[in-house]
């Protein structure tokens, strides 16, 4: 029995890193301070054991140097091909992603389409007042959860950093701090709030711009309710907000799935602009997979776009709404697909997942996955945070390296990325 | 009657999300909570199934009851489920809108699908190796 | 192994005292060597001026703040967009241009090394992940300790060897280069969204002062010897008569190293602001001036401001507070736990603005009134006063009064009551360029014992070579041809092999990062540190076991070990 | 004059979207010019996609008129940079038609796709058919969207119409969709149906809506009745929750209280 600590756990955007793991004969066999979801990662089993490709409707299991062959082919033979996925890995393959877009000619673009894209169009509208997360917790007396649900999607993120995180200003966190949860519904998350705030669903944008127009001395303009909170509760929570030492608003895919997408986001970053002219003030995402961040960051610095990067043309051109995976697949514009450390199939829209079915698709990652089943060839690989290393972005920003516990006979995904991007520089002469 | 369809996260979801087609995420994905009050109004039991239907498609959930949720409104974890029901549209912002759409709830005496099922009548072929 | 001689060079070295020879330069490994038999390859550089690889001192290229920059202003990357070709990668970007972006334009101008002025030790993985990307300059960076919890309470303490030892600590796990304190306390002061004014101002939290921060740290770094000096943002950037608290600072800074300056303040331009607001607004750049040529001990560069478009980046996040207040464009601020903060938000800098104009004069002042070039370096605080794509524009203005002139009269009418420009008539000589733009950010970073910044025997063979006939070129008259001749080499060379030819890249730059090691005695060993540790697991959001940079992060690295005096 | 005909061709996977930025009237005065679109990933002549027939000559943009005919859904950026001429689209016109159009006639018979006139100046794009997203706006970090000359759409228009509007105007005949006119500075947005949540975070400009906006915000002022063109309107101004210089007229209004 080995037993190894500070190990990062690769679920979520909390990026845990004080994960002890116990390891007999080469498996993982219990962890310790994991939450339950990533006790089950890190507890994972049925892996896939070799590269498969599917030849007349029937998966035949193929050598890697064969599946490597045929995702270059497939995807070198492609129009506009379409590169997704990639929060689940670790920068150094996200890298590799990029330069081999650049000679395919391709879009390439993270799972951020489908969670905090809109956040990221609206802090490319209006900035982003930010700050890590040890800030909030040496110092934060005000807590917002806006349209999220840690309990349920980032269950150790309010004992690591905010309600029950004791800071170097906070001795007692859970008695000296606030929190408020603003909500369509009452979530686990909102029932351990000082003050919940229901909103009517579509209703947060005029929510917060009620905050806004208050903090600027316009009450006396506010109705009695709006979007089903009373003028009431909204003077009370402006109040709150602009008399804290530190506030700390997070927000969720509430926001930016609901009416209005990006447009909400923007309205809470200028909630909390507005707020820094009185108090201390900062918002931060909660992003969901644990290296989402990490994906905008290294497309950011390669490509000088974070995520719905279009390289047809061979510059970089970026426009969400039309460069992002959804809306390609919706209008059925790329013609072959590779997916890396993502389940689409899972997650898309059925007319979306319908029109991967109808390309060429490779699928790299080490599960049996829901797009596995409608895939042309799957590449399994390690799994990052076990048996490979990389760098991650936590949702504040902070790089962090991703440990492995054990070696093991599966490729990287910067490995197995490599060889194919070789492969196609190979093939084109370059 | 009419709804509005909410979906998110759950941590049972999250539980099973490195093993989505197996039992666990089946029964978590095709839950769909909604408000005691709505449910005697639909004249159903907790625990029986659902047909959700609304322009882009249809999908059967079981009904569980959730006092958290306003009348009006259900919740249904993320997955393929859902997914049936979410059209791709993303009002040019690449995003679409998971977490409000109308749809038709009514009962049924149809039988949930797993996610293999409905990926099958999506022309999927699960690998039989392992 | 590989060979280069380069015929007929007209080398300006000034660390050699060479001004202006016609001589070849010999190439072996990468390094410059008596001679080479049977070259594997020759370049004739006849009539072109040859100077070492350029250094910048001070610039904002990698890390988080750097890429925050980038991913919000998808507006920037509308300019400078280029297509992969050959072996150069896909670039986008004006202001923040994506790491390639960064590393092919600067090889363009010459330049082979560069210096990332502010990294939080915290965030540095990042740093050094973009400077793998970063493939035609050797990097360097910055590490920022302006409000670093532990350095704040062994200044408390008044325990200078331990303030040295956690230094030492930092420096080490963050793969840093040089101590960086920008708004020393004010960052801290920040975490509540409070600012100091200026060096005498208490630091909330903390019994102390920015003066005693600034004087203690440079004490400090000293025990290690490190091979530079504290690199300083002085207190109060950007506000009208901030120029006493840049002289106050002056007079309090110890002299205390030999070798080289004890103090090395940054965008000085920022900082020499008079005026009681921005009615009254002018320049004190003579002030200024007269300060630093009275100190030998101190070394500024001039952070000069250029018109256009560009993207304010700094650690000094209440300075971008204020700035946004100004400006009501977009604002990104990042507080970094107990260590420091950050700020960046979008501006242009016009002409028409009697504020911009005088600004862009003060940088100008700054550089022609400071008597010793060696002391006075050449910069835009990348890409705070402008992108450094206007470094040539910058040194012929620098050469040339005539340009200055036909620049000056294009400006708001009421910026010449406003400032002592038009009246200097001191034109830069080639020498005085070379030294400002690599010669003397070799000596003041200490790197001239790494071989860098001058040209003979045992130096790397890091140069620059510029189709510009210096014999037959008056640049007081023919500044275009210096703007034009400065913009791109015929070659740049970088440890030998010539990465950039005519403005096209080739990928093989094999860049390094440089970074120190102190050797200090285990009293003074932070890791074994039982408070230190226990500190850190408690307040950092992430584990001390987790925090170090390895080195897999580097790519080539050289370490800099120094024997620390504790 | 000179008239040129494009006809798109039946294409073997017609759903890839095809740029061609080339087609501006100014571009076919000269005879010499090679005419390259792009197909994904690939760069094609303009006749790989079109047949294209010339007809006579021109001196200057103003006398070229360019009809494309045929199904150009999937054709993006026609009419990008048009400075003059004329453009008749017989059917559906894809992404992006107008960007930055500063002089001529765009007339669409068919619908738009999204961002019709993104970052207009000047010139008049008539669309008889419906608009889809961000008719008229910005693009993505940059402060302002449409800055001179007339959008007509005669259909319905979908979200964002007008947002980061700057200046020209913006006729919709038919409904607009969610927030339109959202952080409008200037210019005139008509809305002669419905809408919702128009003119969030308006700092200038006028927007008028004859039909019902629902979902109006709170954080605008009731100004009192007016008439325009003799209909009872009520004028509001806003947006409080900024500076609130802008007015909006609306004829009927729904608050979700």
């Amino acid at each position: 029995m080995q037993e190894i600590k500070d190990m990062i756990c690769p679920f979520c955007g909390c990026l845990c890193d004080d994960i002890t793991l116990e390891i007999e004969a080469g498996k993982i066999v219990s962890t310790d301070n994991c939450c339950t979801i990533g006790n089950a990662k890190f507890l994972g089993k049925n892996r896939l054991k070799n590269p498969i490709k599917k030849i007349d409707g029937t998966w035949t299991d193929i050598t890697y140097e064969e599946a490597v062959d045929t995702a270059v082919e497939m995807l070198l033979d492609a129009d506009r091909p379409l590169l997704f996925g990639w929060s689940g890995t670790h920068g150094e393959a996200q890298c590799v992603g990029v330069h081999m877009n650049e000679i395919l000619g391709g879009v390439i673009d993270n799972t951020t389409s489908v969670c905090h894209g809109p956040s990221i169009l609206a802090i490319q509208e209006v900035g982003h007042p930010g700050c890590t997360l040890g800030q909030v917790k040496n110092r934060a007396d005000l807590i917002i959860y806006w349209g999220c649900n840690p309990i349920e999607a980032h269950p150790r993120h309010m004992s690591r950093y905010t309600t029950y995180a004791d800071g170097y200003f906070l001795d007692n966190a859970f008695r000296n701090r606030k929190v408020i949860v603003v909500d369509v519904r009452e979530t686990e998350t909102a029932k351990v709030a000082d003050e919940f705030i229901r909103i009517k669903p579509g209703g947060d944008y005029a929510v917060l711009s009620s905050l806004r127009a208050i903090l600027r001395g316009k009450s006396d303009m506010i109705p009695d309710s709006v979007a089903g909170v009373s003028k009431t509760q909204l003077m009370q929570v402006a109040d709150m907000c602009k008399t804290c030492s530190f506030g700390a608003l997070f927000f969720g895919v509430g926001l930016t799935m609901a009416k209005g997408k990006y447009k909400n986001v923007r309205n809470a970053i200028e909630f909390v602009d507005d707020l820094n002219r009185h108090t201390k003030f900062t918002l931060t995402p909660m992003r969901g997979h644990w290296n989402v961040y990490g994906a905008n960051e290294v497309m950011a610095w390669m490509t000088g776009y974070p995520y719905a990067v279009d390289f047809c043309r061979g510059v970089a051109f970026y426009n969400p709404g039309e460069t992002t995976a959804i809306d390609i697949l919706a209008r059925k514009e790329c013609d072959a697909c590779m997916i890396v450390a993502s389940d689409p199939a899972a997650h898309f829209p059925r007319a979306c997942v319908e029109q991967l079915r109808d390309i060429p698709l490779v699928v790299i990652d080490p599960f049996e996955t829901m797009t596995t089943t409608i895939a042309d060839l799957q590449i399994p690989v390690a799994v990052t945070g076990i048996d490979a290393e990389g760098t991650a972005y936590r949702m504040d920003g902070i790089p962090i390296k991703v440990k492995k516990a054990m070696d093991s006979d599966y490729p990287s995904d910067t490995e197995i990325l490599t060889r194919i991007y070789n492969k196609m520089l190979e093939v084109k002469g370059l | 009657m009419k709804f509005i369809l909410n979906t998110g996260r759950t941590i049972r979801q999250g539980k099973f999300t490195e093993n989505k087609l197996g039992q666990g995420y089946a029964e978590e994905t095709s839950r769909c909570y909604i408000h005691p009050l709505d449910l005697l109004e639909l004249g159903i039991e907790e625990g029986e199934n659902i047909m959700v239907t609304n322009v882009t498609g249809e999908v059967v959930l079981v009904a569980l009851a959730d006092e958290g949720l306003p009348k009006g409104m259900v919740f249904v974890p993320y997955g393929i489920h859902c997914n049936s029901v979410i059209s791709p549209c993303t009002h040019g912002t690449g995003m679409p809108d998971y977490k409000i759409h109308e749809v038709e709830i009514a009962p049924t005496s149809e039988d949930r699908k797993t996610p293999t099922e409905l990926l099958e009548q999506l022309g999927g072929v699960r690998y039989a190796g392992n | 192994m590989k060979t280069l001689l380069i015929k007929n060079a007209f080398v300006i070295d000034p660390i050699q005292h060479i001004s202006g020879e016609t001589m070849d330069i010999a190439v072996r490994n990468g390094k410059i060597v008596d001679d080479v038999k049977n070259p594997d390859e020759v370049i004739d550089a006849q009539g072109m001026l040859t100077l070492p690889g350029g250094i910048d001192s001070h610039t904002h290229i990698c890390g988080t703040k750097v890429n925050f920059g980038r991913y919000m202003s998808p507006e920037d990357m509308r300019a400078g967009r280029t297509s992969r070709k050959g072996d150069m990668h896909a670039t986008a970007g004006y202001s923040v241009p994506t790491t390639y972006g960064n590393s092919y334009r600067y090889s363009r101008m010459g330049y082979t090394t560069l210096l990332e002025g502010a990294m939080a030790p915290m965030e540095a993985r990042h740093t050094h992940e973009e400077f793998r990307y970063t493939p035609m300059q050797d990097c360097l960076a910055n590490t920022l300790f302006d409000g670093n919890w532990f350095a704040l309470q062994a200044i408390q303490d008044g325990d200078t060897k331990r303030l040295a030892g956690i230094l030492a600590w930092y420096l080490s796990a963050a793969k840093g280069f040089g101590v960086k304190l920008t708004n020393p306390g004010g960052t801290e002061a920040w975490g509540f969204g409070k600012d100091v004014s200026c060096i005498n101002d208490p630091i909330p939290n903390f019994d102390i002062t920015p003066l005693e921060i600034i004087v203690k740290m440079i004490e400090a770094n000293e025990m290690l010897n490190l091979p530079h000096s504290v690199h300083l943002h002085c207190n109060n950037l950007g506000k009208p008569g901030n120029y006493m608290c840049t002289l106050d600072t002056y007079d309090a800074i110890p002299d205390i190293n030999d070798k080289r300056q004890s103090l090395y303040s940054t965008h000085v331009q920022f900082h020499s602001y008079g005026g009681s607001s921005w009615n009254d607004f002018c320049s004190k750049a003579e002030d200024i001036a007269r300060s630093v040529n009275d100190k030998p001990h101190i070394v500024i560069d001039t952070g000069q401001v250029m018109f256009g478009k560009t993207t304010t980046m700094t650690a000094d996040g209440p300075m971008e507070f204020n700035l946004y207040r100004l400006y009501h464009n977009k604002w990104s601020n990042h507080d970094i736990e107990m260590e420091t903060g950050s700020g960046i938000i979008p501006v242009v800098y016009r002409k028409k603005n009697l504020v911009n104009a005088i600004m862009w004069a003060i940088g100008l002042e700054l550089a022609l009134l400071v008597d010793d070039p060696w002391r006075c370096i050449l910069a835009t605080d990348n890409p705070n006063g402008a992108p450094f794509v206007k470094y040539p524009e910058v040194m012929a203005l620098l050469m040339s009064k005539e340009y200055r002139d036909k620049e000056f009269e294009t400006l708001h009418k009421s910026t010449g009551r406003r400032v002592a420009l038009p009246a200097i008539e001191r034109e830069l000589t080639w020498d005085e360029i070379a030294v400002m733009t690599r010669s003397a950010q070799a000596r003041a970073l200490g790197l001239i014992d790494y071989g860098k910044g001058y040209l003979s025997e045992g130096a790397e063979a890091d140069i620059a070579i510029y189709p510009i006939d210096v014999d037959s070129t008056d640049p007081a008259r023919d500044y275009e041809r210096i703007i034009n001749g400065f913009s791109t080499t015929e070659y740049t060379i970088k440890r030998g092999e010539v990465v950039c030819r005519r403005g096209t890249c080739t990928l093989e730059g094999n860049h390094s990062t440089y970074w120190v090691k102190p050797h200090v005695s285990p009293a003074y060993d932070m890791s074994k540190d039982a408070a230190f540790i226990d500190g850190f697991n408690r307040y950092y959001s992430i584990r001390r076991a987790n925090y170090p940079v390895g080195e897999e992060y580097l790519g080539r690295n050289v370490c800099m070990e120094t024997e620390a005096s504790i | 004059m000179m008239k040129v005909i494009l006809e798109v061709k039946e294409r073997h996977k017609p759903n890839l979207p095809i740029e061609a930025e080339c087609i501006t009237p100014k571009n076919f005065l000269d005879p010499e010019r090679e005419f390259h679109v792009w197909k994904g990933n690939k760069e094609l002549d303009i006749t790989d996609i079109f047949h294209v027939r010339k007809d006579g000559t021109a001196k200057s943009a103003e006398q070229v008129e360019i009809t494309i005919r045929g199904d150009s859904s999937h054709i993006k950026r026609v009419g990008e940079y048009m400075d003059g001429g004329k453009i008749l689209i017989e059917g559906d016109i894809g992404m992006h038609c107008g960007n930055f159009m500063s002089a001529g006639l765009i007339e669409i018979n068919g619908n738009a796709d999204s961002w019709l006139g993104r970052e207009m100046h000047g010139g008049k794009i008539l669309c008889h058919g419906d608009a889809m997203d961000y008719a008229g706006s910005g693009y993505r970090g940059e402060k302002q969207g449409m800055r001179g000359g007339l959008i007509e759409i005669m259909g319905d228009a979908g979200d964002f119409a007008g947002e980061t509007m700057a200046g020209g105007e913006i006729i919709i005949h038919g409904n607009a969709g969610d927030m339109p006119g959202v952080d409008i500075k200037d210019g005139r947005l008509t809305i002669m149906g419905d809408c919702s949540r128009p003119c969030g975070n308006m700092s200038g400009g006028e927007c008028r809506i004859f039909g019902t906006a629902y979902d109006m915000l709170p954080t605008f002022r009731n100004e009192g009745l007016t008439a325009i063109d003799s209909v009872q309107i009520t004028r509001f101004s806003g947006d409080y929750m900024s500076r609130g210089l802008g007015t909006i007229y609306v004829a009927n209004c729904k608050y979700m209280d």
